[in-house]
């Protein structure tokens, strides 16, 4: 990725190994509450990221997942609980003060604006203006400089769009969920969060993704990934967090714990007490 | 080559995609039509002086219709239009000539009730979520009821100079023009700058395309649409003034119409009722298609029945060769 | 009998000072005579079922004579009818029913004769030059549009329709016909058209005040103003300053507060004594004009000032 | 028990989900408190007669407005409603009066005009994907010219008796009902069934509440569309009877303010113009409030001018009131 000096609102990722012995705890959520009238979609869900971390979350269909991040990532506000950012305590009202703390989200039903270009898409609420003190004052866009990031920014996944300009509406599934991931990879820096961003890709697209969100790590951002495709999850994560009933039910690690039990925790076939420790994480 | 080519490259389509799209070309192409034919009807209709004529019979509307547009961007609609305009011309004309206010000070005073108007639609539906439609129900009775008690229903008359301002004309040729058009037009280039190439511009266009996910974008959607509804009615303080500036008067049973004409003018000029798409000129364009009409069909004899009948008929035939365009293109 | 008088006056709408003024000299009057006063209004001028409703709502209130200013002449009778079944006196003010035997009595303007003054005087005005008339009309089918502008013409003595027709006559010297709604905006987009139909226009003929004044707005901006008379109907105070100012050549001034006041006291005299009034009371029409022209009977701007309505 | 029962079991709630929900118990309220403000007010408001007068007086609408809401629910709407009754009175009128046709027959005709105009409004809407707002505004336009065309803007009077069917009145002990206002709510509640128990009318929601997933799922959208206007142009027609029974006359001016008039009811009934939402005896209920202020604040001897104010105030109070009851629910 090239980066222009001009344009302060994304920072070049820097490239640094990660040799910390003891994790940093990056975000973190404690007794997460969120009811939708008689539903309850968290009933006090804990939550933790670590630096540098793929965590993956996974869970039957209504477990919270969706809900949880929505919590991290300010667009719902929980009932109760409380989340913490780099230790301390964040009250994110918003899904922009989410935003201004570094956290980038792909949401579920990706959040595109149909009629606006893929360009605009990926920066809308965060659109290049041109320089000077009277397009500041004006928020005057530079389009054209909006047109060449955007380039770059979707350079990484072949996901065969001609042109920049062109309405997302006339993409398909998959493209549009490319838009969506290509615009939260190039904004983050701090946490970057997917909920089932390959869901609606196909197997060369999918694993493009799933090497962006490598890349990602590697730059040292940590990134949550919801998933339902466990290949894909035991390919890339580095922990998963299984959600059941609104709650966490554990963290396992991947490369001590095998498919089937990770399914049958998640669908309540297995107790933890039934595990081994040796595969929590 | 049948391959489509991988990656994202600058398309060598770009050029034919920075021709106007089809939204502001659809109306266009109505005008010259409607232009043509009555051109071949009456050899009075294609002079500059009639152009203009229509130009300043439009004015107010086309003014009112940007209000209209910013907020039909926003999937809203505003059927208080009319009747805040006219409660604002009853401020703008009583305060100068009752209260005795300097006229420019009256005329802010007016503009800005039509702005606390736009303000409190603006409010209601984001405060409290509820439907434009309903909400501006409300408020147009509320305005018209307001305009009436506090002008008991009398025409104001003998306006200072300020207040006439932009009837004031230059020439051009032989052509007569008011200042009031050359107004309408700066607007225009104004907000057609504003809406495409600002940020907030864009964001209208997001928060009427996708509300949810531009709310998730971090735009603050309820800020934006009340920010729309309070500049539409700073336009309508606008209007109220060019309004005034025309007849000379603040009438109070001015503007009952304006919203039934106004949303034509929008969806003439290509914008759709669902928000998220159209463009602002292509609005001006609307309001000068129904002026040509009305003027057109004046001077072929044509009487007010059959004109509301060949209106009728117009609007179905714009929207359907509209859409008949978009899904050839 | 001898009851409480209470009267309720409806007006087609309360947009317009004719009404408005119409309004207050009933309330002035019942004041005085002690009677209890109500009033209601269409939304619009023509809205038929909202007078319904205001006559049905009257009589449930209890009233003894409502007193109306038809908006339709026609489609109101039935409504009237059940009321005068009710007891109620059922008076019409400004504007005839049709048949006009539908109501109890009528105190009105002849409408037909207002045009016709104005007609003479514009004929006498044009000092024989040939008549090129635009006529700025009120909307399709109402009898009182019907019957000023017939009137004018007959009063010119030009080619016209009679006084029950509710149609526009439009004999060749009429060039350019418009529909205006009585509205002063829509009055003056009207002229500037017809003035591009044909720049010769000599004479417009005005529904009422509020039109003529958007008309001699689209004249001043064509520089035409000295060269064409507008005649106009009403009365109203501004749109006698209008005739002062020479805006207005003349007008035919009609007499709302009498209509009113006649009213409200055929409405004390039923609930005194039972007596209904009866028949058509003609309440009057002057012409009003800055310039008298000879073999024409105009009264001067001080009578139509002292006798106008409105402010 | 903290836990979430799993799976898909019979909520032991459920006797409380087949209360009226709050869409209907919030329009009730609002009419009772009316009701016991003006009883307060006038000591002739709250008696049989009153009551019977109001219902008569908001009949017509009442029956536009069943047609309003079942677009409405679709998530569309019809600004044309009225002009297009109109229509169809003077198609009953003079083909009895003019054409000597039977009666019965030339009602008929009358309703075939009015269900041809909502065909017309459907297969615009849904052969061209046209907004219906814009559809119904030319519609609108169209009807009015051709009532004021056909009619020669006259008044047409001396009907016969077949026309004034509804007008004709039976006592319940002392007040005198119209049978015009028994078919109101025998129409109701005809449509109330169709709408909670019958296929189609649960496909109508589903079209209003989400027209892609309705069509995915085998509804034919376009179909339930179409129908749906052809439908509601049929009610105009028995609205157009009605009106022509109140008043014994068929008036080319009558209808002009319905639009808004039925749009109101629906609102304040509780429809949401989203489409979707709504129960259509809110609407029955929305037309009452209307006639209940009306009447009462006449009673009151209230102006109306104010009266328009206090319409205003008041539509944007229900509302506001039932988004407040919704959150809280
Ligand atoms: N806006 C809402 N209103 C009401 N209930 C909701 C809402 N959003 C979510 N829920 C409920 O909350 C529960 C959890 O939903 P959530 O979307 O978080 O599940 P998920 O784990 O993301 O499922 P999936 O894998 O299907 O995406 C579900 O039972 C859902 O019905
Ligand atoms: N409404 C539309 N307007 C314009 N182009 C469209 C539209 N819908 C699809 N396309 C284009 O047609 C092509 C095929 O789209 P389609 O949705 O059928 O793909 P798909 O095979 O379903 O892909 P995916 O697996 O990503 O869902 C894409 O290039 C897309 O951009
Ligand atoms: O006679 C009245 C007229 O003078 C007024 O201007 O409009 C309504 C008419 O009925
Ligand atoms: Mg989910
Ligand atoms: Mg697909």
């Amino acid at each position: 990725m090239e980066l222009n000096p001009v344009q302060n609102a994304r920072p070049n990722p820097v490239l640094e190994p990660t040799p910390a012995p003891k994790p940093k705890v990056v975000l973190e959520a404690r007794g997460l509450v969120k009811r939708y009238g008689h539903v309850t979609a968290l009933d006090g869900a804990d939550f933790e990221l670590r630096e540098g971390e793929i965590l993956a979350v996974i869970g039957d269909n209504g477990a919270g997942k969706s809900t949880l991040i929505k919590a991290l990532s300010g667009a719902i506000i929980p009932d109760a609980g409380e989340i913490y950012l780099d230790g301390k305590q964040v009250h994110f009202r918003s899904p922009i003060d989410a935003r201004k703390h570094g956290i980038e989200t792909v949401y579920q039903d990706l959040a595109v604006a149909p009629a606006m270009t893929i360009a605009e898409n990926l920066f809308l609420g965060r659109e290049i203006l041109r320089p000077g003190w009277f397009a500041r004052l004006i928020r005057w866009i530079d389009k054209k400089k909006m047109l060449e990031e955007a380039i770059t920014d979707m350079q990484d996944l072949k996901i065969g769009i001609r042109s920049m300009s062109q309405a997302v509406e006339t993409l398909s599934g998959g493209q549009r969920q490319g838009v969506a991931v290509a615009r939260s990879a190039a904004f983050a820096r701090h946490v970057v969060i997917m909920d089932e961003p390959t869901a609606a890709l196909g197997v060369k697209e999918g694993n493009m993704v799933l090497e962006l969100i490598r890349r990602v790590r590697d730059s040292g951002l940590p990134v949550i990934i919801i998933s339902h495709n466990m290949p894909h999850v035991f390919e890339i994560a580095d922990r998963i967090h299984i959600q059941r009933l609104g709650k966490r039910a554990a963290v396992v690690n991947p490369k001590k714990i095998s498919m089937s039990d990770t399914v049958a925790v998640m669908t309540g076939a297995k107790t933890l007490a039934e595990l081994n420790p040796e595969v929590l994480a | 080559m049948a391959e489509q080519p991988s990656g994202v490259t600058q398309s060598p389509r770009s050029l034919l995609e920075r021709l106007p799209s089809l939204t502001i070309l659809g109306p266009l192409v109505a005008l010259l039509l409607a232009v043509i034919f009555f051109s071949l009807q009456s050899e009075r209709f294609l002079t500059g002086q009639n152009f203009s004529l229509i130009l300043q019979q439009v004015s107010v509307v086309a003014v009112l219709a940007i209000g209209q547009t910013l907020i039909i961007l926003t999937a809203g609609i505003d059927l208080s239009v009319g009747f805040v305009m006219a409660l604002g011309t009853m401020v703008m004309a009583k305060f100068a000539v009752e209260l005795g206010m300097p006229p420019l000070l009256a005329i802010l005073c007016g503009m800005a009730v039509t702005t606390a108007f736009g303000f409190l639609n603006g409010f209601l539906i984001t405060r409290f979520k509820l439907p434009p439609f309903i909400v501006t129900l409300g408020t147009m009775n509320i305005a018209f009821a307001l305009t009436q008690i506090y002008s008991r229903a009398q025409t104001v008359s003998n306006l200072p100079d300020a207040h006439l301002l932009w009837g004031n004309t230059f020439r051009i040729g032989e052509t007569v023009f008011t200042y009031g058009v050359v107004l309408v037009i700066v607007l225009y280039l104004l907000v057609w700058f504003f809406l495409s190439e600002t940020a907030p511009g864009r964001h209208l266009y997001a928060v009427g395309n996708n509300p949810e996910a531009a709310r998730l974008m971090g735009i603050p959607t309820q800020r934006v649409l009340l920010l729309t509804y309070t500049i539409a009615g700073f336009f309508y303080g606008i209007a109220g003034w060019l309004l005034i500036s025309r007849t000379s008067v603040a009438d109070p049973n001015a503007g009952q119409t304006e919203n039934l004409e106004t949303i034509t003018a929008v969806v003439l000029g290509g914008t759709s009722l669902f928000g998220g798409r159209g463009m602002v000129l292509g609005t001006l364009l609307g309001a000068i298609i129904v002026g040509v009409f009305r003027n057109g069909l004046t001077l072929m004899g044509v009487s007010s029945v059959y004109q509301v009948l060949i209106t009728g008929i117009l609007v179905i035939l714009a929207v359907v060769a509209d859409q008949i365009s978009k899904r050839r293109g | 009998q001898n009851k409480t008088p209470y009267v309720g006056l409806i007006t087609k709408t309360e947009s317009n000072p004719f009404f408005v003024k119409m309004k207050e000299g009933a309330q002035k009057e019942a004041q005085k005579l002690g009677a209890k006063f109500i009033s209601a209004a269409g939304k619009t001028d023509g809205d038929n079922a909202g007078q319904v409703a205001a006559i049905e709502n009257m009589v449930a209130a209890g009233v003894n004579t409502i007193l109306i200013t038809p908006s339709d002449a026609k489609a109101i009778i039935p409504a009237i009818k059940k009321a005068q079944a009710a007891g109620v006196q059922v008076i019409a003010l400004d504007s005839p029913t049709d048949p006009a035997s539908a109501v109890d009595a009528l105190f009105a303007t002849n409408n037909y004769q207002a045009g016709v003054l104005i007609g003479k005087y514009a004929a006498a005005a044009l000092k024989g030059k040939k008549p090129v008339i635009a006529t700025l009309d009120l909307f399709p089918g109402h009898p009182v549009g019907a019957q000023r502008h017939n009137g004018f013409l007959t009063g010119f003595g030009l080619k016209s329709l009679g006084a029950e027709s509710n149609e526009l006559a439009k004999p060749a010297e009429v060039v350019c016909m418009a529909d205006t709604f009585g509205d002063r905006a829509k009055g003056q987009t009207a002229m500037e058209n017809c003035l591009q139909k044909n720049p010769n226009i000599n004479l417009v003929y005005t529904i009422n005040e509020p039109a003529a004044a958007g008309a001699f707005q689209a004249l001043k901006a064509a520089g035409k103003e000295k060269d064409v008379i507008i005649v106009s109907v009403d009365g109203g105070c501004e749109g006698v300053r209008n005739v002062d100012q020479g805006i207005i050549a003349a007008t035919s001034q009609q007499y709302p507060l009498r209509m009113a006041a006649m009213g409200v006291q055929a409405a004390v005299e039923y609930a005194k004594t039972g007596k209904k009034a009866s028949g058509y009371v003609d309440t009057g029409v002057e012409l009003i004009a800055k310039t008298a022209v000879p073999g024409v009977a105009s009264k001067d701007v001080k009578y139509g000032l002292a006798n106008c309505w409105g402010q």
